[in-house]
């Protein structure tokens, strides 16, 4: 088998190939098709993040879109410059009013206070489990939504901060994924990663065997915010203008989608999840405004993406319930191996 | 503050709780048997109002007709939607249920969107239905009177329905446990057609008189009150059909209440406040106000 | 493996579908939400546009080709709005587009035309600051909130003698935020600092309004007019449990009032002293506003769901007529021809883009609603 | 009375998702006979019973009860042939009271005169029972529950019984009663298959047992052979 010092090899040659390709398409790909990889770069670190909470810690929350509305408002707040924001946010505090710090630091701020607020609805709701549980982070959703609509002064609401700096460029997302990939997967193989999935597979089992449950599912919570808070973040200078209305039911729901499809308890399965139900939408666009197949003219029937992809997203629950990927993790050493593609064996669902 | 003030918003409290109880029986039903959040109970709510909509102009039939046809109809779909997206997934986790009745939600939706149009319309209501009676300073139309009536009657014969009735008791069995109850002879796949026909009839009865009420009805219409009867299911103590209903009323009042009594700024947080009251009752009384707490087998 | 070929054969399959649309027409774009909640806005506008689009090419079309309109669905979602007008841009190529009637889509949209250099003319948004902040390719097909909400707050204090009035806003929409502080900041200025006796809040989508409705009844100092700033779901409804709690005081809105649902969802509380300010009247017997309403029904077997309609109509008019005094389908030529539009007959009004504004210069008509249709009352030229 | 068997399993595969629970098992229970399965935790016997009822679809094999194969049957069918099952555990409905129990008991089967009858002769062997009738079944003593659970099961008035570890967690007096009731229900004709993990209990009312391990088959025979069989006295008597 392939030892550890190859194999970091490996990695290294495949991020130099990999930042020479999004060179090469960044020069030459038209405005469109790079939107639709920057979108699917922010799926991904969305998408992984996602699953160390859902997949990796069985904390199956619907409140993720709540934190990258958190990343999103903080990071905009901070990056606006002075004069923009006089008329913008007259209200806004003394110190906060004429601060502007750069991208970087107000992204890693925008995780930061995703995570805090994360830390704060965390600590209380994680004592609840399975359905209570997921309602319980919807719920956070529409208090988030409800208080940013509500507090004029802070984020103007529902008028939305509009012509934000746009920062957000393809080598901002490919630092976020390889970050985010990173991060999660060194949190999955530590000895607190393997308490997580512990707290997965049997809470009153791991609890039996020392794992001190709320830690575990905090840490899990808070970092799988810090990330959904980036992702945020970068969506919204990627899009330049964010209301609270930009991270809603759907927005959460997609990602769910994107998660459960790939594979919830697979980093690559986020991936590959997220690969895909940015891709699917975009093609399934030429659908829905009628085209004309084989001679039939289509009338255009607007709806229809989302009503294939939730039909997708049955298929997937009832003939793979754990995903395309299930719990198949990329790596060198099952490259070697042929079939990448075993009939997941998994019963523990 | 005057005391009528306060009297007025209680009505409105109560006619807007009657609804939510009546839609949170659906929830608590399906939860009890079958360990299942369905998302989509809500947007059978509207597949009721728009039911009802046509019969009644389409079809030129009185309303309560376009009623009774509308909760015939409803159940129909409710025991579609079993049959087709739940039942192949029975057994496995908790999560995965959920998950397809939100996809199931996505699909209503959107369908509804591609076949009448996102235009919002006019239901018709009766003339005699909505004209209003005057206490001084309280106004209650009759068509108030007519849900705040007509959700206890029904809440009332399904309560008789389901303690006399042979397929009521099987149901409170399966509630109890499933696996047990198919040893007594009980079909728990017709048990569980009921349960969904039942409850989505109800939400039916609900759509009807949410469009009643407002005189508006629109495809996305159901979703958002589907998920405060949720919590109202939840307040009230998940899995018990009395708590269910309990709960729909005090949710309705809270709700209205305290927009009411808060000052006129605080009336834009009414959303935050149901789920205020959800997070604050999963945490401190998690198995609701008449539920019975889950133990777990060690 | 053969498990997973399939996913992707279906994918090359749709990219297929890409490469099979091109046509040589001149392609005007439209992105609307045409799903999701601004879905009731937004169709309508489409319906006008592709309706105008297809009287246009019935009469001959524009310098000898045909309007193709590439219509996208933006799915009430900032980021597929902005997919949508990437697409249109770089893989539809188009030379102008049309969308929105929310301001939180165009500005989404907006700036991706500008740096295009692709002329975007939004048909429904109002908010008056957008075209200063996107860029010179940045139009507006309806007059901004700030002057409908002048004209409102002159017509409360001049016509209906109103000293002191309530207002209730939506605090979900940007449109009715806007329009409620312009008519506010008019409002003070006539009447004085404390003429707003309160202002209320609710949601959109919001269905029950007894809260607002009982505090309103309770106010010791009764309001002499009430500006209900909503959007066309809520209005109908809004005005209805006001007039059932027995309050007659008279109600003025915006362009948000300007739908067959305010008559519908009113009913009789309707009739009561309603009155609402808009582009134009539907119901004016203008031989202009009476053909477009005519062909509207037979086109889409209904009557104009509201003011949009006929705003995408114009729209696309406007870009036509701009095509034709450019002779030529260039984008910056088309963008320099919209600049220097004047006085262009359109349904809801005359058109004129001052010198260095692409804010149209446009009459605001003021309608009341007298038993179950709008009459017209007055048009204010600010 | 002729030796015709009433239960018979003709080599019986049973799966937990992949993990094999029980591998071609077969045996036969013969009419009037009380046949008693044995063996230790996990070897087999509770999902033996969960096959015979239905709840759980074996892989390969039948299962023929009076020449109806079950396997091709719903679990709910099944009671209506005449064959109750006591579940592992007890299984008796804790919210609802004895009464409502013993109602469900006979849900499938009989009309309001047979249940009167049905519950006077459920009464007459556990007196307690018709006590406690209104009680909610929750606040029953485990021997009571145990008690309810037969009970139950005879309401829907079958011809065999499967029993589930009737003595497991319950003091040695409340086993002894139990067990003569068992022993009455033999002498009335009532066919029973007794699983039980106290063998000596078993062997005290069987006239035949099947003694399993890791789901296959080690021996069987009547009581009298096992007795003094030498392998069977110090795996399950304690030697």
């Amino acid at each position: 088998m392939m030892n550890t010092k190859t194999a970091k090899l490996y990695t290294i040659v495949f991020l130099v190939f990999g930042t020479g390709v999004l060179y090469l398409l960044n020069r030459f790909l038209s405005p469109y098709h790079m939107q639709i990889i920057n979108l699917i770069g922010i799926n991904i670190i969305l998408v992984v993040s996602l699953n160390l909470s859902n997949g990796f810690c069985g904390i199956f929350s619907l409140g993720h879109a709540g934190f990258m509305a958190v990343g999103a408002y903080v990071t905009a707040i901070l990056t606006i410059p002075a004069a923009k924001k006089f008329i913008l946010l007259p209200q806004l505090p003394g110190w906060l009013a004429s601060l502007q710090l750069p991208f970087l630091f107000a992204l890693l701020l925008g995780g930061l206070v995703a995570s805090i607020c994360a830390l704060v609805i965390g600590y209380p709701v994680l004592r609840l489990r399975g359905h209570y549980l997921s309602v319980a982070t919807l719920g956070f959703l529409v208090i988030i939504q409800v208080f940013i609509t509500q507090m004029d002064g802070l984020t103007r609401g529902a008028r939305g901060l509009n012509g934000l700096e746009s920062f957000t460029n393809v080598w901002w997302i490919w630092f976020g994924v390889i970050l985010t990939i990173y991060i999660v997967a060194k949190v999955i193989h530590s000895a607190y990663g393997r308490g997580m999935i512990a707290v997965k597979e049997d809470e009153l089992a791991a609890e039996c065997l020392g794992v001190n449950l709320t830690s575990h599912k905090l840490l899990a919570f808070c970092l799988s915010a810090f990330f959904a808070g980036i992702g945020g973040a970068l969506w919204g200078h990627l899009i330049t203008v964010i209301t609270p209305g930009s991270f809603s039911y759907s927005q959460t729901f997609n990602l769910v989608v994107m998660s459960v499809v790939g594979g919830m308890s697979s980093i690559t399965g986020g991936v590959v999840g997220a690969l895909l139900m940015t891709l699917i939408p975009e093609l399934l666009r030429n659908l829905e405004s009628g085209i004309t197949l084989w001679g039939i003219n289509l009338p255009p029937l607007y709806g229809l993406s989302q009503i294939i992809l939730a039909i997708a997203l049955i298929l997937v629950i009832l003939f793979r319930p754990n995903g395309l990927l299930g719990r198949l993790e990329f790596s060198w050493t099952r490259l070697q191996i042929k079939s990448l593609f075993r009939k997941g064996g998994d019963t523990t669902h | 503050m005057s005391l009528a003030y306060l009297i007025q918003n209680t009505i409105d409290g109560l006619s807007l709780g009657s609804i939510y109880a009546l839609i949170a029986i659906g929830f608590s039903l399906t939860f009890s048997i079958l360990r299942l959040i369905n998302f989509a109970h809500g947007d059978i709510l509207m597949i009721g109002a728009y039911c009802a909509l046509f019969i009644v102009i389409g079809m030129q039939l009185p309303l309560w007709a376009a009623l009774i046809l509308a909760m015939g109809f409803a159940a129909l779909v409710g025991i579609f939607i079993e049959r087709l997206a739940y039942r192949p997934l029975r057994g496995s986790n908790d999560v995965a249920a959920l998950i397809t009745s939100l996809a199931v939600s996505i699909i209503i939706q959107n369908t509804g969107i591609m076949t009448v149009t996102a235009q919002p319309r006019k239901f018709e209501v009766p003339e005699v239905l909505s004209n209003i009676h005057n206490f001084g300073n309280i106004s209650i139309s009759n068509m108030t009177l007519l849900i705040i009536s007509l959700s206890l009657v029904l809440m009332i014969a399904f309560s008789l329905f389901v303690t006399h009735t042979k397929i009521g008791v099987a149901m409170r069995a399966c509630s109890e446990n499933i696996g047990v109850a198919q040893l007594m002879g009980i079909d728990i796949n017709r048990v569980i057609s009921t349960t969904f026909a039942l409850g989505s009839a109800m939400a039916a009865v609900s759509g009807i008189m949410l469009a009643g009420q407002y005189g508006r009805i629109e495809p996305l219409m159901g979703f958002v009150p589907g998920l405060k009867a949720f919590v109202a299911a939840v307040i009230g103590g998940i899995g018990s059909v009395s708590g269910a209903a309990l709960g729909g009323y005090v949710l309705g009042l809270s709700e209205i209440l305290l927009v009411a009594l808060l000052p006129p700024a605080y009336s834009g947080y009414r959303d935050a406040f149901v789920f205020i009251i959800l997070i604050l009752v999963l945490l401190f009384k998690p198995s609701g106000i008449l539920g019975q707490a889950e133990g777990r087998k060690v | 493996m053969k498990k997973f070929l399939v996913p992707f054969m279906l994918i090359a399959l749709l990219f297929a579908f890409n490469a099979f649309a091109e046509t040589p027409p001149i392609k005007i774009g439209a992105i609307f939400n045409l799903t999701g909640d601004q879905s009731s806005l937004d169709a309508p506008s489409l319906n006008g546009l592709n309706l105008a689009a297809k009287e246009i090419n019935a009469a001959g079309g524009v310098l000898g080709r045909k309007i193709q309109v590439v219509s996208l669905d933006g799915k009430t979602d900032q980021a597929v709005s902005t997919n949508a007008a990437l697409k249109l841009i770089n893989v539809e190529k188009v030379v102008a587009i049309a969308g929105f009637s929310d301001s939180n889509y165009a500005l989404a949209a907006g700036p991706i035309a500008q740096k295009a250099k692709i002329p975007f003319i939004t048909t429904g948004a109002t908010l008056p600051t957008m075209p200063d902040q996107v860029g010179d390719y940045f139009f507006m097909t309806p007059y901004g909130d700030n002057t409908q909400a002048y004209v409102g707050a002159e017509f409360a204090s001049k016509d209906l003698k109103a000293k002191t009035a309530y207002v209730l806003k939506d605090a979900a929409m940007d449109f009715t935020i806007n329009l409620a502080a312009y008519f506010e900041e008019r409002f003070k200025k006539i009447n004085g600092k404390d003429a707003i006796v309160l202002e209320d809040t609710f949601k959109t989508g919001d269905q029950d309004f007894s809260a607002q409705v009982n505090r309103l009844k309770a106010l010791t100092k009764k309001p002499d007019l009430l500006y209900i700033s909503s959007g066309p779901s809520e209005c109908g409804i809004i005005v209805k449990q006001i007039r059932a709690a027995g309050i007659n005081t008279p109600v003025i809105s915006g362009d948000g009032f300007d739908t067959p649902l305010l008559i519908e969802l009113g009913g009789k509380g309707a009739n009561i002293d309603t009155y609402f300010t808009t582009h134009a009247s539907l119901t004016s017997e203008e031989p202009k506003v009476k053909k477009f309403v005519q062909a509207y029904k037979s086109q889409f077997k209904t009557a104009p769901e509201n003011a949009f309609a006929a705003l995408g109509y114009d729209t696309m008019y406007l870009i036509a007529d701009a095509i034709k005094r450019a002779k030529s389908a260039n984008p910056s030529a088309i963008r320099i021809a919209l600049a220097k539009t004047k006085d262009f007959k359109a349904v809801t009004g005359t058109i004129t883009y001052p010198a260095n504004s692409r804010v149209p210069l446009k009459s605001v008509a003021v309608l009341k609603v007298v038993d179950g249709q709008f009459k017209f009352v007055k048009s204010v030229t600010p | 009375m002729l030796e015709q068997t009433v239960l018979e399993l003709k080599d019986l595969d049973l799966f937990y998702g992949n993990i094999q629970a029980v591998k071609n098992l077969s045996l036969e229970v013969k009419q009037g006979e009380l046949v008693a399965l044995l063996g230790a935790n996990g070897a087999g016997k509770t999902s033996t019973l969960r096959g015979i009822s239905g709840m759980l679809k074996p892989r390969k094999g039948q299962i023929f009860f009076h020449s109806h194969d079950l396997t091709k049957v719903g679990p709910h069918q099944i009671v209506s042939l005449g064959l109750a099952h006591c579940p592992e555990g007890r299984g008796i409905f804790a919210r609802i009271s004895v009464l409502e129990n013993l109602k469900i008991g006979a849900y499938c089967c009989a009309d309001k005169k047979q249940i009167q009858q049905d519950l006077e002769w459920v009464y007459s062997l556990f007196p307690i029972l018709a006590e406690r009738k209104n009680q909610v079944a929750g606040t029953l003593s485990g021997g009571e529950q145990q008690m309810l659970a037969i009970g139950r099961a005879l309401m829907s008035r079958p011809t065999m019984l499967l029993f589930d570890e009737p003595s497991l967690g319950l003091a040695p007096l409340i086993i002894e009663t139990i067990y003569k009731v068992i022993a009455a229900l033999k002498k009335e004709g009532k066919t029973i298959l007794l699983v039980e993990q106290n063998a000596y209990a078993a062997l005290e009312v069987a006239d035949r047992a099947y003694v399993l391990e890791t789901g296959a088959l080690k021996l069987s025979g009547t009581t009298m052979e096992l007795l003094q069989n030498e392998a069977v006295k110090n795996a399950y008597l304690g030697g």
